[in-house]
């Protein structure tokens, strides 16, 4: 699998991203600087954590616009794997690929812990190598990651099944104050209607080793490096 | 000539930062201050003499950037 | 634009530059002649005591500086010591106290950034930060204001620029509530061949500036000196510098992007005295001038003079020396990460700094004078008469502890012993994935990709130690600091410092300070441990009024395999906890005594460097053969605390203890509370007792059977073999409680 | 009353927002919008009848809280 990671100016977790899935994977990576052209030939799009642009104005406002985006949209638009962690979620959201915007944390700190997540979709892409209500300890850090809609739109991704993750209590109830920032239904994660997209605020590479002490991060990138082999596998079949 | 944009969250949006001014407001005794809510602003020079060529402008750069309208709304002045 | 009129240097406009008669007397002798304005604000900012060092130097030669490991001394922007693999670690500390005070969130801020340019100037990556902090009571507005600023400051620095925050320190004591200290350090890695250096060689080589376009930043200078440019820029001059972490995190990837290709001859950032400082001193360094032409220089704002130029301290930018012909490459890279960039003049081999602007000269000052030829001063040194006041202490008119539980409690919450996460949270102490030891360890633990190693930090410092006796307060502290590394696994390599002290013009003042630095080389050369660079702030005084002496201290060590780290929390029920060290009757100086009696007095605890080197090698030895499941020191609050936080501090499980504790000859409170020197707290499974017996009779370090972990209390007896009294016994809930959320209790009240 | 108070750096002071949005608006093809400045603005209730001393109660809780007077200038309207 052929992985590409955007690199905005002001990404920070861009290496991160590239040691878990180069060094912890053993995939390639190829690193996208965002005034260049998406290259062809990637099974997977990330955009990592980090502040774009320095964060100003808004989380993700002014990325969204750089020149690699339109690639990106295209991309994913041909059903191609895209996630967004942290602020790669964040820039999903001001580029439209996903509904609904983030607000500023409920306690206006920039919040760096291990919180719990459970999986509400387990037959996502990004989910597939977890069981479904299964709970995930994964970091978060971040000053903007509590997540608005409005009504309809909410009630859309609940009917759909397009909220993948929720903060919860360590032993899986989605409690109010499981939430780390306040975001609107305990939201941590939320994938597109197509399935293909997915934005989630906790940083699952940051632990995805074992010497990290804690591996639960790797789920997500074992379940993308399934997808895609079983799309490649069609294809093979279907070009024999 | 000079815009100046305003930049609030939606009414029915909680705003966070408001609520904490309001809450320290009150413990400075500032017990009359009610309904807080916090915003942007922003002063920008536009080399366009137009007025309604550049009150198009200062609309589109709202819509496009300076403003998300799924949780904020705008207004400008020029001047 | 406006050229400042010819104008007479005033014994004014000397006063209001910070310069005495003699050293003005000193400045005409180098140039021959009067100096014009810019040439006398060059001078005052390079021969600040700052920048110069001027009280500080002649001290500060005694300090051990060398070593098998150092590659790089003091002198530079940072030190840096090798860690095998091709690799070297490079690090500093630095203060940013004065402008924390005044703006707490843009102070901390670009002293994070000021230090993290420090180390990637070198050559290095910059992969922790670990900040140092000091602040007067929580129970005044003020004070909560200034560490809510300074750590929203801290981390909106450091976490826009993906370097993790991890570790740290915060102490709390009313003297700091009109100084407060803010230290922060940070650590690089670089290849051991790949250093560089802020050296102006070769003559011809193109001078280039890039990074953010200069503004009236943080302008020295005297308010009165100004009237003589503009009514009005006094206005406009802002005092306070403000940050751009975006910026500064596009010339961390700009600069070592140029490094990697190899185009570079020099760099260094400008910080203190910026295009001044920069300029002289990488002219210096290499024994060759420089000339600048300000034309060139990115301005912020129209009407800047080249005083304003010159002395501006705006933040985000940085002067290098490229291999001449490499100009275009130079700018290509710094255009990609969207940096303003030009070239501002050449190297010379005359020695001589010369600035022009507008084709004129409007200063013309020998590098080397102007670098390294400032005063120097052996300022002289007294104890304060009230030094003796301090440390007589009356122990027969302090009753012993009645309620253990309750003191117990009361210093769990107290804030310099409370748990530090409130602060920390506020922190990404997890960005570049290498966090082994995250904060609320003895030291913070860093792997070290693409190879086995792991790299652990500390910083410490106990300032009222430091005020009862500043010798000894140091080498307290250079112990502390190699014994929480030692804690987590890792053996001491180096050092660095920011030695914050009041007015070095006051006798009293300056015994502090020499005393300090006298302990420090005791202690450094009893381990053998290198300071490699460092960094002095006076002036922590208010109104007559001066802070604890308190050189602080980071200390790196160094952990060859990284799976064999140490954290400080118990991990099973049923282990066996062993204590290493004797207990004396410690109680000067001690958390115990401020807290449940008001007391700052006595004598600090007495140190044994031997004592101390052969417990620290024990349990380095039962950390690399795998004999003990946690370790943690005794510090601040004594036995009884350092229990409680190893059944706490687990970010997942708590665990009790059940303790017994021989009371001898010592009073209760000492046993529990008092704070002696050279104790650890092991605790290890069952099967492993014996060996760690064994371990420690061989070197001779007293150790003992003192409990086991399990239950949902601590509980702890103290007595002899005949009769015991349960002294302690409070829930983990209870304690938990108490200490866990005090800090975020006292903060989040307006 | 309702008072609208605006918060701007002070002259001179870096304002690093305002630069990375005029970059932004170039980028976007906004060529001819230049010296953004990025500030606060809230707007509060105050239970107050008086006009003076509602004036005097904004000037206050703007210096001790809404404004941070070593880098930021603020203004205000009563409607
Ligand atoms: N300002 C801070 N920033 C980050 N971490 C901190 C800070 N203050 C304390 N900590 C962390 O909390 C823990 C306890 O600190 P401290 O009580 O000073 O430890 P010790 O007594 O072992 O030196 C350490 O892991 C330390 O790194
Ligand atoms: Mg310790």
């Amino acid at each position: 699998m052929k992985i590409g990671v955007l690199v905005f100016p002001g990404s920070n977790c861009d290496h991160d991203c590239r040691h878990v899935f180069q060094n912890v994977l053993g995939q390639p990576v190829e690193m996208v600087w965002h005034k260049d052209a998406l290259p062809a030939g990637l099974d997977a799009v990330v955009i990592p954590g980090g502040f774009s642009y320095g964060d100003y104005l808004r989380t993700g406002a002014i990325a969204r616009f750089s020149p690699v985006m339109g690639g990106v949209k295209e991309f994913a638009q041909r059903g191609g794997l895209v996630i967004g962690i942290c602020n790669g979620f964040q820039i999903l959201l001001e580029a439209g690929l996903l509904p609904g915007a983030m607000l500023r944390n409920r306690s206006l700190h920039f919040i760096c812990k291990d919180v719990y997540v459970r999986v509400e979709n387990a037959a996502t892409p990004f989910t597939s190598a977890c069981t479904p209500g299964q709970v995930l300890k994964i970091p978060i850090a971040h000053a903007e990651g509590n997540y608005y809609t409005d009504p309809v739109t909410l009630a859309g991704l609940q009917a759909n099944a397009q909220v993948v993750f929720r903060y919860c209590t360590p032993d899986g109830k989605a409690t109010a104050d499981a939430s780390p920032n306040g975001s609107l239904d305990n939201i941590a994660g939320i994938r597109n209607a197509e399935g293909n997209v997915l934005g989630m605020m906790p940083h699952p590479e940051r632990c995805a080793e074992e010497m990290l002490g804690n591996e639960d991060g790797r789920l997500i990138f074992a379940s993308m490096l399934e997808a895609v082999q079983q799309i490649k596998s069609k294809l093979s079949i279907v070009g024999s | 000539m000079k815009a100046k944009v305003h930049v609030t969250l939606k009414q029915g949006i909680l705003d966070p930062q408001g609520k904490a001014i309001e809450h320290a407001l009150d413990s400075l005794g500032f017990k009359n201050a009610a309904n807080v809510r916090v915003g942007k602003y922003m002063e920008l020079d536009i080399d366009e003499k137009d007025r309604a060529k550049a009150e198009a402008e200062v609309k589109k750069m709202c819509e496009k950037l300076l403003a998300n309208t799924i949780i904020e709304e705008y207004r400008y002045e020029l001047t | 634009m406006k050229q400042p009129a010819p104008l007479v240097i005033t014994k004014d406009l000397i006063a209001q530059h910070n310069l005495t008669d003699d050293e003005y007397k000193k400045i005409v002798e180098i140039l021959g002649r009067e100096p014009n304005l810019t040439e006398l604000g060059m001078f005052s900012v390079m021969w600040s005591e700052h920048c110069s060092y001027k009280s500080s130097r002649v001290h500060l030669r005694k300090l051990p500086t060398t070593g098998p490991r150092v590659v790089q001394g003091p002198g530079e922007n940072a030190g840096a010591v090798e860690i095998g693999d091709g690799l070297c670690v490079v690090f500093k500390m630095e203060s940013h106290n004065h402008p924390s005070f005044i703006e707490p969130y843009q102070g901390a801020a670009t002293g994070v950034g000021g230090i993290l340019r420090d180390v990637f100037t070198m050559g290095a990556r910059p992969i922790a930060l670990l900040d140092s902090l000091r602040f007067g009571g929580l129970d005044t507005a003020k004070n909560r204001h200034l560490m809510r600023g300074v750590v929203a400051g801290i981390g909106g620095y450091g976490n826009c620029m993906g370097v993790p925050t991890v570790g740290g320190e915060v102490r709390f004591d009313d003297i700091y509530s009109l100084n407060p200290l803010v230290n922060v350090f940070c650590l690089g890695i670089a290849h051991k061949d790949k250093i560089f250096r802020g050296t102006a060689a070769g003559v011809g080589n193109p001078v280039i500036y890039f990074g953010s376009k200069t503004g009236r930043d943080g302008i020295h200078g005297a308010t009165m000196a100004s009237d003589s440019f503009d009514d009005q820029s006094e206005q406009k001059r802002p005092t306070v510098q403000v940050g751009d972490p975006f910026q500064e995190k596009l010339l961390l990837e700009a600069c070592l992007e140029l490094m990697a290709n190899d185009l570079l001859v020099g760099i260094q950032d400008m910080g203190a005295a910026g295009l001044t400082s920069s300029s002289c001193e990488m002219a210096s360094r290499a024994g060759n001038g420089i000339e600048l032409d300000l034309t060139h220089v990115p301005r912020r704002e129209p009407g800047m003079t080249p005083y304003e130029l010159m002395l501006s301290e705006s933040q985000e930018r940085m002067l290098m020396v490229a291999k001449a012909g490499k100009e275009n490459d130079c700018i290509r890279i710094c255009r990609k990460w969207d940096l303003d960039v030009a070239v501002v003049g050449t190297v010379t081999g005359d020695g001589i700094l010369r600035v022009k602007d507008q084709g004129n000269i409007v200063a013309e000052i020998p590098a080397k004078s102007l670098a390294d030829d400032g005063p120097r001063y052996e300022r002289p040194y007294q104890p304060p008469a009230y030094q003796d006041m301090l440390t007589n202490l009356n122990y027969d008119a302090i009753p012993d502890v009645k309620d253990a539980n309750e003191a117990l409690l009361s210093l769990l919450e107290s804030p310099t012993i409370a748990s530090k996460r409130w602060v920390y949270e506020q922190y990404d102490h997890m960005v570049r994935t290498n966090s082994i030891i995250r904060p609320g360890s003895d030291a913070a633990v860093v792997r070290i990709k693409g190879t086995n190693k792991a790299v652990a930090m500390t910083v410490d410092c106990n300032g009222r130690y430091c005020l009862l006796h500043p010798y000894e307060g140091a080498r307290l502290a250079v112990a502390e600091a190699a014994r929480n590394l030692v804690c987590s696994g890792a053996e001491p390599i180096g050092l660095t410092d920011c030695l914050n002290f009041g007015n070095p013009e006051r006798p009293d003042i300056m015994w502090q300070f020499v005393l300090a630095i006298e302990g420090m080389k005791d202690a450094c050369e009893a381990f053998q441990i290198p300071i490699v660079s460092g960094n002095v702030s006076f002036y922590n005084e208010t109104n007559g009024l001066s802070i604890y002496p308190t050189p602080m201290l980071g200390m790196v060590g160094l952990i060859e395999e990284a799976d064999r780290t140490m954290t400080q929390w118990f991990k099973q029920e049923g282990d066996d906890i062993i204590l290493l060290g004797s207990s004396r009757e410690d109680l000067g100086g001690s958390e115990y005594l401020k807290v449940i009696h008001s007391r700052e007095q006595g004598s600090p605890p007495y140190l044994s460097l031997e004592a101390e080197k052969v417990m620290q090698e024990c349990v380095l030895n039962l950390i690399r053969s795998g004999s003990v499941q946690s370790v943690h020191d005794c510090s601040d609050g004594g036995l009884a605390v350092a229990l409680a936080e190893c059944c706490l501090s687990a970010q997942d499980r708590k665990l009790g203890a059940v303790v017994k504790l021989a009371l001898g000859r010592l009073r209760r409170d000492a046993v529990l509370f008092g704070e002696s020197q050279s104790r650890v707290l092991l605790s290890a499974k069952r099967e492993n007792r014996q060996v760690v017996l064994d371990q420690a009779r061989r070197l001779g370090v007293p150790a003992e059977v003192i409990g086991a972990v399990g239950g949902n209390q601590l509980v702890i007896y103290l007595g002899d073999e005949h009769s015991t009294t349960k002294t302690v016994d409070v829930p983990l809930s209870t304690l938990h409680d108490r200490w866990a959320d005090s800090l975020e209790r006292m903060l989040v009240q307006e």
